[in-house]
């Protein structure tokens, strides 16, 4: 099986593809930082952010719609920020009774609410183009020469490799139980919920057991091929001039929407 | 490459009009748009005995996903004289067992038993019919003594035998395996076919291993790029090199 | 797919930037002293385990059951993961799942990782060993017993850190947020602690040795005990209190003054991102000296740049490009 | 039941004294107490492919594991003349290459590159010999235009390829393979086959697959129970009826 349809990365030849990855991600961080930072209602940096956003679009090639469509996912947790709306004091817009409350949107309430949204949804879109366009493994050596530590970075990339392995497992676990729950006529199938439980943590034992005895496995193969306990890797990326060029202009850019920001 | 359509003469195959299974004109594509499967149909009369073969990526695990709802995909499939519908799912799950290829996906409770005590537990059995049905099914593949041992314990070839046993609880009417030769030694591997000879049940086997077909399946059905290109009595699928070596196969 | 964001993964764009940089204070020392704990203590086999069972406890995310109407439980694997690896390396394990779940699915954000990783990973992992742990002599039962609450407390701890944050930084109220939080949770949380009860009792009974008193996950001292008791019984206490009386909490944090901009009713950070830009003239200064960094650093860049370029057209002969360096150009 | 030890008459075994490998009554036990090897001794001599056969369980993957130090047992390992101690360690993983059985315990890195390059980083290499080695182990197996893909998109047979690949960089002396056509369709087999064929590096082979025996591997070593029972030329040992069936083996 093949759950390749966990990797988000989109293979393209562009000009953002080809930055060196390092560029990418301290932008991105530093493109969200300045996101958190704009005060509710900046109208105008706001803008002068999602323009920054459609020009890194542009030059990944992906098509607007990319980031667009799949920056829905934060959409759920919007609902958190609902209570905004009713609770900061400010003029009132329109009211209405539900469940013997009584709620009043205020003009400041719907400012901050859809800041809040506005902030998340550009920042979503900015860490989507991120991974669209750049290999995850690009991305740990991007993580390892920005100093995180190498274990860390060492576990992410061990997680990322058998992240497909065992993801195959389990759905090949989840099929074998789906394809043997079955029904006859007349009986009331599928146990008490406590039962179901069990099964599930079954598998969950199951899958660590597996999974523990793989790392063994992996462990010898490291072994046999000299692993002592330092992991070393080649450097395969070299920053070239236009990275730096590329990482002063867009600070420069976001430096400017700051400023917009609070005029 | 379009996959070659051969025609098989000659032919003395079972007459029956599908009564255990009918699939027709079945397609379908994964949801990363790659297309598993074009227009595949066939039948299984009761009693049919079937090798499934073809080489890596033919689609005979996807179809076989098919056979009891896992997967559904455009077509027809029908077991039993049963419609493949939201509805008749549990029921037709009841009826088809299918055994996967690797016995570790297939077992995943710590002992035999509750893993053989499964499918009947979830069709809500009264106890003592539970009991029985897993006993019966471990009697078929003769590891009754195995009962409380711990699944992750045992070797591949008992494994192998306790995952068949995991569907024969659940009293199927047709038995679907996926490559169930693999991995085992060549003693496992005799004790498996001598243990599949005997099952009285109608079953359909994908395999890599044309000896295994060769001795064991009257009827051999080739799969290729996710179309059936040959289905017809072994022994003459076996003398055709060319259809055989045209799909990546070879003579045992 | 179960790859639907939970109400725990904040994304980006909620919390404000100085929650977000409270969190991540914690977080990195914690996580320091997890690395280097883990440095001396545990061998270089640990390495590939603990790369291994990050894949695991992401895999395992996706085990679900069908509870009743269409919803179904499943893990979020802190407490777990550190019950059989041991806390820090149940930590460090725990980070690398979230921080691939922000990096890959975007199921939670970058700038609040830090908050995320605190309330998922830290947290969870601290009371699930620490109760375990104050009960690892005793018979079976009691063990799994224990294990079951842990990891009911740890999701709750979780949801309720969720909620403070999220309060602190103004972008829920407070009445609101808390109840809302810690209801949904109390059932996600039961679905934890069944699936982490019947894995560890699956792993009793078929590797005892995993968890036997001479293995790495046994190594933690009493201390951890203390904590993760200390933590679950704060989340105990606060948890009734602030459900049912989030009005009282929002004027304790008033009264004790810890916010003086703490005039509205939706938390001591509304209105304002970063509370100390607030006077005028303080932000003002605040802006100057930041621009100058930043002129400061386009300057360094750009030198960086012209650097190269010059050293790159100096030797073009003796500097040949790698493979891999190629396949980029 | 002791296992019945055959002497193979009418030998013609090329003639050495083990250069590449001596292995001296090793008996080793797990931690668990199962004893697993009894007395092991063969020879390998520069240019042998030989083939390692037996039921499972009989301790072929145990033997392989002494073969570079990573289990230790009682007994006397010696790979181009030097013992296996703790000093040695390092110099003998450097030339005696092991690839397990399965490609996905082999292949850990993100990328083929940093896989194939594991090796030769370890070994202190600088930057350009760690790159040509890595050209040069990917040749060898065909697999040049794959540096750049990830591990976890590729087809089983060319994950094996790559599995192979990872320690040909390491220039090893001796090529150990546990069960390298396990799983694979005919097509992939047979493309294993003639790499193997083609590679001029002396190779230990554990296999089921008694065709691949027969094809590829002019001497078969036969383990049951811990012990060597046979070791001889292949087309004899596969004469030997009550040999082969004695130790739940069969004629390909
Ligand atoms: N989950 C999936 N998503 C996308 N494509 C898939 C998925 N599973 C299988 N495929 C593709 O569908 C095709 C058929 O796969 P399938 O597993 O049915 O082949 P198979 O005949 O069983 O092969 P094998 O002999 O290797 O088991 C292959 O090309 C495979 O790459
Ligand atoms: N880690 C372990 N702990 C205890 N016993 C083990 C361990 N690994 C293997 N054994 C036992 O040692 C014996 C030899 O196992 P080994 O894996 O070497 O067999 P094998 O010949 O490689 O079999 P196969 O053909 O199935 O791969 C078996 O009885 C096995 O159960
Ligand atoms: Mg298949
Ligand atoms: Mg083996």
């Amino acid at each position: 099986m093949h759950f390749d349809a966990f990797d988000r990365y989109h293979d393209k030849q562009s000009f953002l593809h080809r930055l060196d990855p390092r560029v990418k991600a301290l932008v991105t961080v530093i493109y969200i930082a300045s996101n958190a930072l704009l005060p509710d209602g900046a109208w105008l940096a706001f803008v002068g952010a999602w323009i920054f956003l459609l020009a890194a679009n542009l030059l990944s090639q992906l098509g607007i719609g990319y980031t667009f469509k799949r920056s829905i996912i934060a959409l759920p947790f919007a609902l958190i920020a609902v209570t905004v709306l009713f609770s900061m004091p400010g003029k009132p817009l329109s009211s209405f009774f539900f469940l013997a409350w009584d709620f009043t949107i205020t003009d400041m309430g719907l400012l901050r609410f859809v800041s809040i949204l506005i902030r998340s949804w550009l920042s979503v879109q900015m860490a989507i183009l991120l991974v669209a366009a750049t290999r995850f493994p690009d991305l740990i050596h991007a993580l390892e020469h920005l100093r995180v530590p190498a274990i860390l970075t060492t576990i992410i990339a061990f997680l990322y490799r058998y992240l497909f392995v065992l993801t195959d497992e389990v759905f090949r676990l989840l099929r074998a139980r789906e394809s043997r729950s079955a029904a006859v006529a007349g009986n009331r199938s599928g146990g008490g919920v406590l039962w179901r439980a069990k099964v599930a943590g079954n598998m969950a034992g199951q899958l660590f057991l597996r999974s523990y005895e793989r790392s063994d496995r992996i462990y010898n193969a490291m072994l046999s091929r000299g692993y002592s306990g330092h992991l070393y890797t080649l450097n395969p990326h070299e920053m070239k001039p236009g990275d730096y060029y590329v990482t002063a202009f867009a600070i420069a850019v976001i430096f400017i929407v700051q400023v917009l920001g609070r005029l | 490459m379009m996959p070659v359509t051969h025609v098989v003469n000659n032919f003395e195959m079972p007459e029956c009009d599908g009564d255990v299974l009918t699939v027709k004109d079945l397609h379908f594509s994964y949801p990363d748009g790659h297309a598993a499967l074009h227009g595949v149909s066939f039948n299984l009369c009761s009693g049919d005995k079937v090798a499934l073969v073809g080489p890596n990526g033919a689609g005979k695990s996807t179809l076989m996903l098919h056979l009891n709802g896992i997967l559904g995909g455009h077509g027809e499939v029908e077991v039993a004289g049963k419609c493949l519908t939201r509805d008749n799912l549990p029921a037709i799950r009841a009826m088809v067992g299918l055994v996967f290829q690797n016995p570790d996906d297939q077992l995943f409770s710590p002992t035999v038993f509750e893993d053989v005590a499964f499918g009947p537990l979830h069709m809500g059995l009264p106890e003592t019919d539970v009991r029985a049905r897993v006993n019966a099914a471990l009697e078929a593949v003769r590891m009754s003594s195995y009962q409380d041992r711990l699944s992750h314990h045992l070797s591949v070839g008992e494994k192998k035998r306790i995952a068949i046993a995991t569907v024969l609880s659940m009293n199927p009417s047709l038995l679907i395996l996926d490559e169930p030769s693999a991995g085992l030694d060549p003693r496992a591997r005799r004790t498996l076919i001598n243990l599949l000879r005997e099952l009285p049940i109608t079953m359909l086997v994908s395999t890599h291993d044309m000896k295994l077909v060769q001795e064991l399946f009257p009827r051999t059905i080739i799969m290729d790029e996710g179309q059936i290109v040959a289905d017809g009595l072994t022994h003459e699928i076996l003398e055709d090199e060319k259809l055989l070596t045209a799909h990546g196969l070879e003579k045992p | 797919m179960q790859f639907s964001p939970t109400p725990l993964h904040i994304p980006d764009g909620f919390l404000s930037i100085a929650i977000s940089a409270i969190c991540w204070a914690i977080t990195i020392v914690t996580l320091g002293l997890a690395i280097s704990k883990t440095n001396k203590a545990l061998g270089e086999k640990q390495v590939p385990l603990m790369g291994v069972m990050a894949a695991f406890v992401f895999a395992a995310q996706m085990i679900n059951f069908p509870v009743a109407g269409g919803t179904s439980g499943h893990l979020l694997g802190g407490a777990l993961a550190s019950i059989v690896l041991g806390p820090w390396a149940g930590m460090l394990v725990m980070t690398a799942v979230i921080a691939v779940q922000a990096l890959l699915f975007q199921d939670g954000g970058l700038l609040v990782m830090g908050a995320n990783i605190l309330n998922m990973g830290l947290v969870t992992a601290a009371i699930g060993y620490g109760l375990y742990r104050g009960v690892a002599s005793q018979s079976k039962a009691v063990k799994l017993g224990v294990a079951g609450v842990a990891a009911w407390l740890s999701v709750m701890a979780g949801a309720l850190l969720t909620a403070l944050q999220l309060w602190l930084s103004g972008t829920s109220q407070l009445t609101i947020v808390i109840p809302a939080m810690l209801g949904v949770h109390v059932l996600i949380g039961l679905g934890e602690a069944f699936i982490t009860v019947a894995a560890l009792s699956f792993i009793l009974q078929t590797r005892p040795d995993l968890l036997g008193e001479d293995s790495e996950s046994a190594k933690g001292g009493r201390g951890w005990v203390l904590a993760g008791g200390v933590i679950a019984l704060a989340v105990v206490l606060l948890s009734p209190f602030a459900s049912t009386n989030p009005d009282g909490l929002n004027r304790v944090a008033m009264d004790l003054g810890f916010f003086q901009t703490a005039q509205s009713g939706v938390g001591p950070l509304a209105g304002y991102a970063v509370p100390f830009l607030n006077s005028a003239t303080a932000s003002k200064i605040a802006a100057g000296i930041i621009g100058v960094i930043v002129a400061g650093v386009i300057a360094l860049l750009i030198g960086r740049g012209m650097k190269s370029q010059i050293s790159n057209r100096k030797s073009p002969i003796s500097s040949p490009q790698s493979p891999i360096s190629n396949r980029r150009s």
